[in-house]
């Protein structure tokens, strides 16, 4: 698997010394964040489960909620999303190549992004708000006989997006940190396994929302 | 070793846990006997002894998985086969309804008698349960009958028995639920057909569950649209029992889960032809028991066709002719 | 600890002695001191767990019960979720799993040290919630915390103890992440798949379970915590909700999780046979593959936790039936490790004893397991003490036994001492003993019909419960015993030779006793199968 | 060694491009009444862009077949949920059973 030439493997910039060489470092790394991805898929999966189930049941109910998602929004807010996935790949793309200012550039411009993706939310989350569309005692809907279905729905939109967002918010701070990192000259073209592995876990919250934007704000749509 | 058998499906409960039993005891003895065997014959005598090397045999380890695997698949079968039988209710029972709540039982009979954690049933006929909770779940747990099924809110439960000896049997709530769960207890009382009678005739009451039914009906007014048809509404007659079509194109059998349903959030699974969102809902409006009552009266409109004022001109959705798939 | 004993200049520098400082404990990124701090908390919290036990066994001694049915709640409760959460999940895969995993397959440390630290940090986070939940009052709601009581109804405090558990869950994810990692990018030059000891292929399969099913129990408790605050209705059908579907995803967790209680105690008992019979595992490569099978499969059988709770009958049928079939690589094990004693030279340590308890308790548990899965009969014994006595005989009767003889096995390993061997033969008897004296009368308690969580039952199960709590007592005793002369050991027995057992493996042949920092002075290269107690030339690894 | 694997910008752009008008083409379609199958083709856009995502963007095209293997499973295992938790809740209310055993 991994050859024993310790005293070789120890020149490698960044090798924890309990591994054998960087290769074995950076394959056990990417391995281990596709394992945590898998992680996340399940968390999601549990309130996409419930999602399924309830919207199985109440059909009618679901679809008549779409007319109180600010659909405008939530289509600006996938495209914000798609174009930080792109600067994200970019700033991967950049930290291989060992280009220190795009790799700047793109992170700077993905968490930008991603603080305007959680803006728009916000508005939204407002919207909700003012609406009386947060579930709990104060809860209300314009059409009473899918109340407490739509109580359901809107329970789910909250606890899904508000873990994307609450995701969203976690990349943002991986990001900061990985822009301090870059200007301090911490990565390379040999050594920049952060990037990457950040890299995944931004575009697994991208793919997060590619399917809760159909699902929460397209049902009824027609 | 085994509680009282009481009922019909008592004894077949126990042929099957006894096959188990036998199946479970030659296992056991047999690993148990191997190890011992092997402990006592394989013991270690010459400390540097080294036994010869065995890998293992492709051949044994298939029997070893294909022999249990088909014996089980017998027992899956008998089980399933039982499970079915216990949980479908044949035609003709004497139904008897139970609501839950913390920490009793309400047991409640279609010519309106109520009783709270008894239950007295007629040796020697099918007997349903329709069981219903007020709060969080119970389970209704008759160990003389091997049956038990949780009593979950928001919808109904059943199961039926046939008792075969009069007696006393303990009713348990099996599912957790609070403080007194362990209190939550009561008795069957199983009687030979005529004390049984005795006792209905003693303890007859005023007015049964379908007059207490009647009367619920005509206080929230469901007439005006089911019967009178001031607004296109699914007729009540001949409906219970039979399949019925939904608006999202599936056919179900109108049973108590269904009417349940239909009454309380009737926008949730509406019925095919007639317009949507016209019947209020009625979650919250009415408690477990009344809706019980509705229950018997609207059954009592399919069993009964000349019960008053049913406009039967107005063919329901899913009457004999549209038992269409 | 350490520090005040006074050892001899000639010892080698090992994982232990190598810094005596507290600080060198608290941030350690060895696995082996991470291991060792696992192994102090998890105690721990298997005597608060026990503590509760032991109450609740006292109120049973009754029909009338002893304390108030609110404070017997409590019991039983805080009893499943210290248990279930703080001991039996983590148990072997966080002490001797961490342990063992790196020596086993040549490895210097597990991929992430830094990570497994954390996980322990989050381990205690999670316990120390969940012990002040305790001292607050407690929680009522069953370690299953099934809405819409848990959600609606009970007045305690359900959501710091779900907080708990969701916080443990993570340091349970983080354990199984970094094994994953571990096995397939650590191993030593020569240690193929084929090779693997049987310990590791078992906690591999673990690690699966752990990753992909945790994080399903942690959103189950969010949506459960925001359930009970803002009362939506997503598990509450006076609102429209369905409690069927937190049982749905508290048992895709739950079920998988009784195999994470299982698996590697059977792992332990894979590596305790061959060495004490002398021979390698019969059938390893079926002892392999049943363990992925059986966390494949067991993914797939959670609905038969709701024979009666509602679920549809065809549903139910269709998780019988894969009940059943899981059902067949648990027997593989227990067939295959029988076979293996056929002609060993077997010898009758401590660890050994543990193992014949394991097989034979294991084989009790298992095959009640059926009973369960045969859908009739779970409907007049699921809730009863049926099952309470069938998953003590897998839990405690599997995983306790299974754990106990690991510690035993490894204790030389990981101190450098040998624990007095015949009062630990004699504290294996008292457990087994005591064990079915507590247990075996719930089977017939169960097919009875008493309940479960009753805090007063019906006069005719009153000599079976006195029985019970009997056991309970003796059972007591064995588990205390253990923790005197191991401990006395740790200090005070003699030192351990190189590999006592002379067992086969790379971390009793190629690791010194105890291991160094990073486990080997040279770095070890396997040229053999594993269990090769005969000698036999190589094949390539078979 | 697969790290420095680097793709073309041209790539990334087109997959951007694809996405982006994946997103419109979700968007209109489901002002159309399709009845049953909004909800099919909303998935199936779904999937399409979530797969470019994993292919191109987490470089799954130029991973090891165990990394594969791994998303495989996650797919997998999110599959096993849905499916059995909905094989309760679609034949709850079929017919009462048969007594073909």
């Amino acid at each position: 698997m991994a050859d024993t030439n310790v005293s070789a493997a120890e020149h490698d910039v960044g090798l924890k010394h309990h591994f054998d060489d960087s290769g074995q470092q950076y394959e056990s790394a990417t391995l281990g964040m596709w394992v945590f991805l898998l992680t996340e898929i399940m968390f999601f999966g549990g309130m996409f489960g419930s999602y399924t189930v309830y919207r199985n049941l109440y059909p009618e109910a679901f679809a008549s909620t779409s007319r109180f998602m600010n659909l405008t929004l939530g289509a600006t807010n996938t495209a914000v999303l798609i174009c930080s996935s792109l600067t994200m790949a970019l700033a991967v793309r950049s930290a291989r190549l060992g280009a220190k200012k795009k790799l700047i550039f793109f992170l700077v411009s993905t968490l930008i992004l991603g603080i305007v993706f959680l803006s728009i939310k916000y508005v939204e989350y407002h919207e909700k708000w003012v609406d009386h569309h947060i579930p709990g005692p104060g809860f209300h809907y314009d059409l009473p006989q899918y109340y407490h279905q739509a109580q359901i729905l809107f329970f789910l939109y909250f606890a899904m997006t508000g873990m994307h967002a609450l995701h969203m918010i976690v990349g943002a701070g991986l990001l900061t940190t990985l822009i301090v990192m870059a200007s301090r000259n911490r990565f390379s073209a040999q050594w920049n396994t952060p990037v990457d592995m950040i890299g995944l876990y931004w575009h697994f919250v991208d793919i997060v929302w590619i399917f809760l934007f159909p699902l929460l704000y397209l049902i009824g749509n027609h | 070793m085994f509680p009282v058998q009481a009922s019909t499906g008592a004894g077949q409960v126990d042929a099957l846990y006894i096959f188990l039993l036998v199946v479970a005891g030659i296992m056991t003895v047999g690993i148990f006997l191997c190890i011992a065997i092997f402990a006592i014959k394989y013991r270690r005598r010459d400390p540097d002894e080294i036994p010869r090397p065995i890998h293992g045999s492709i051949p044994v380890e298939i029997t070893w998985s294909v022999i249990p695997f088909l014996v089980m698949l017998v027992m899956f079968a008998w089980g399933t086969r039982l499970y079915f039988e216990n949980y479908t209710p044949p035609k003709d029972t004497l139904d008897v309804y139970v609501v839950g709540k913390q920490w009793m039982w309400k047991v409640q009979y279609p010519d309106g008698t109520r009783e709270i954690n008894e239950l007295h049933v007629p040796v020697g006929s099918p007997v349903k349960l329709i069981l219903a909770s007020e709060d969080v779940i119970h389970s209704f747990y008759i160990p003389a009958f091997r049956l038990k099924h949780d009593v979950v809110p928001g919808s109904y439960q059943t199961y039926w028995f046939q008792p075969t000896e009069p007696g006393r049997y303990h009713i348990f709530c099996a599912e957790y639920c609070g403080t007194n769960h362990s209190r939550m207890t009561g008795w069957v009382d199983v009687m030979d057909p005529a004390s049984y009678q005795n006792w209905m005739n003693a303890n007859a009451p005023a007015d049964s569950m379908e007059q207490r039914g009647a009367k619920l009906f005509a206080q929230y007014g469901c007439a005006s649209c089911h019967v009178l048809q001031t607004t296109p509404s699914p007729a009540l007659n001949n409906l219970f029992g039979h399949p019925v079509q939904l608006a999202n194109g599936q056919t179900v059998i109108v049973d108590e889960s269904y009417l349940r349903t239909a009454i309380l959030n009737p926008n949730v699974h509406p019925v095919r032809g007639y317009p949507p969102n016209v019947m209020p809902v009625f979650q919250d409006q009415i408690n477990e028991e009344q809706l019980l009552d509705l229950m018997v009266y609207l059954k009592s409109l399919s069993s009964n066709q000349s019960a008053a004022g049913v406009n039967p001109a107005r063919p329901a959705p899913a009457g004999k002719a549209g038992a269409k798939p | 600890m350490s520090t005040t004993l006074p050892r001899p200049q000639i010892e080698a520098v090992n994982y232990l002695n190598v810094d005596y400082s507290w600080k060198s404990w608290l941030f350690t990124t060895d696995h082996k001191r991470i291991a060792l701090l696992y192994l102090f908390s998890i105690t721990a919290m298997f005597g608060i767990g026990g503590v509760f036990a032991g109450l609740m066994r006292l109120n049973l001694l009754f029909p009338d019960g002893l304390f108030q049915h609110d404070t017997y709640n409590k019991f039983f409760t805080m009893h499943g979720i210290v248990m279930v959460f703080f001991f039996l999940v983590p148990s072997i895969p966080a002490t001797l799993g961490n342990f063992l995993i790196p020596p086993m397959i040549g490895a210097r440390d597990l991929a992430f040290p830094r990570i497994n630290l954390l996980s322990w940090y989050i381990y205690i986070a999670g316990a120390i919630i969940t012990i002040v939940a305790i001292l607050h009052g407690g929680v009522d709601t069953g370690w299953t915390f099934y809405a819409p009581f848990s959600s609606s109804y009970s007045n305690t405090h359900v959501i710091l103890a779900a907080i708990g558990i969701f916080i443990a869950g993570f340091s349970s994810i983080l354990t199984g992440l970094n094994f994953i990692i571990t096995v397939h990018k650590m191993r030593a030059p020569g240690m193929t798949w084929g090779r693997l000891p049987l310990f590791v292929w078992a906690h591999y399969a673990t690690s699966l379970i752990q990753v992909l099913g945790t994080p399903v129990i942690a959103i189950t408790l969010v949506l459960l915590g925001f359930e009970r605050i803002l009362h939506a209705g997503i598990f509450d059908p006076n609102l429209g909700g369905d409690p069927v579907l937190f049982q749905h995803l508290f048992w895709f967790y739950s079920h998988p999780a009784v195999y994470i209680m299982i698996l590697p105690g059977m792992g332990v008992v894979s590596e305790i046979v061959p060495c004490f019979s002398r021979k390698g595992a019969f059938g390893y490569e079926f002892i392999a593959a049943s363990s992925l099978a059986i966390a494949v499969l067991g993914f797939l059988v959670w609905g038969h936790h709701l024979f009666v709770a509602g679920q549809s009958m065809y549903a139910s049928m269709v998780f019988s039936f894969l009940s059943f079939f899981v059902a067949v690589p648990s027997a593989v094990k227990v067939f295959n490790w029988t076979a293996t004693m056929y002609r060993g030279s077997i010898s009758f340590e401590t660890p050994m004893l543990y193992a014949f308890g394991f097989i034979g308790l294991f084989t009790i548990g298992g095959l009640t397991g059926l009973f369960l899965a045969t859908l009739a009969i779970d409907v007049h014994v699921t809730d009863t003490y049926f099952v309470i006595a069938h998953f003590h005989y897998v839990m405690v009767g599997g995983m306790v036994l299974a754990y106990l003889g690991g510690v035993h096995f490894w204790f030389p390993k990981m101190t450098g001492r040998l624990y007095p061997e015949n009062l630990a033969r004699l504290a294996a008897v008292i457990v087994f003993v005591g064990f079915n004296l507590t247990f075996f009368p719930q089977f017939i308690l169960g097919y009875l019909g008493m309940p479960r969580r009753y805090a007063t039952y019906a006069a005719e199960f009153h000599t079976l419960n006195v029985f019970s709590t009997a056991g309970a007592t003796i059972l007591g005793v064995g588990y205390i015993m253990p923790l005197i002369y191991l401990s006395w050991a740790w200090f005070k027995g003699p030192r351990s030779p190189q590999n006592p057992w002379g067992a086969k493996g790379l971390e009793w042949e190629q690791s010194p006793t105890p291991p160094p920092t990073y486990n080997f002075d040279v770095p070890p290269v396997v040229t053999e199968p594993a269990y090769n107690y005969a000698g036999e030339v190589d094949d390539g690894g078979h | 060694m697969t790290k420095s694997h680097i793709t073309p910008v041209g790539v990334y752009v087109t997959v951007f491009l694809a996405l982006i008008a994946l997103t419109i083409a979700t968007t209109l379609i489901s002002r159309i009444e399709l009845g049953p199958f909004n909800f099919v083709v909303a998935l199936t856009i779904a999937v399409i862009k979530a797969s470019l995502v994993v292919w191109f963007f987490m470089h799954v095209n130029h991973s090891s077949s165990l990394t594969r293997l791994f998303v495989f499973a996650g797919l997998f295992w999110l599959a096993i949920m849905l499916v059995f938790v909905m094989s309760d809740y679609v034949s709850r209310t079929w017919l009462p059973g048969p007594r073909w055993l």
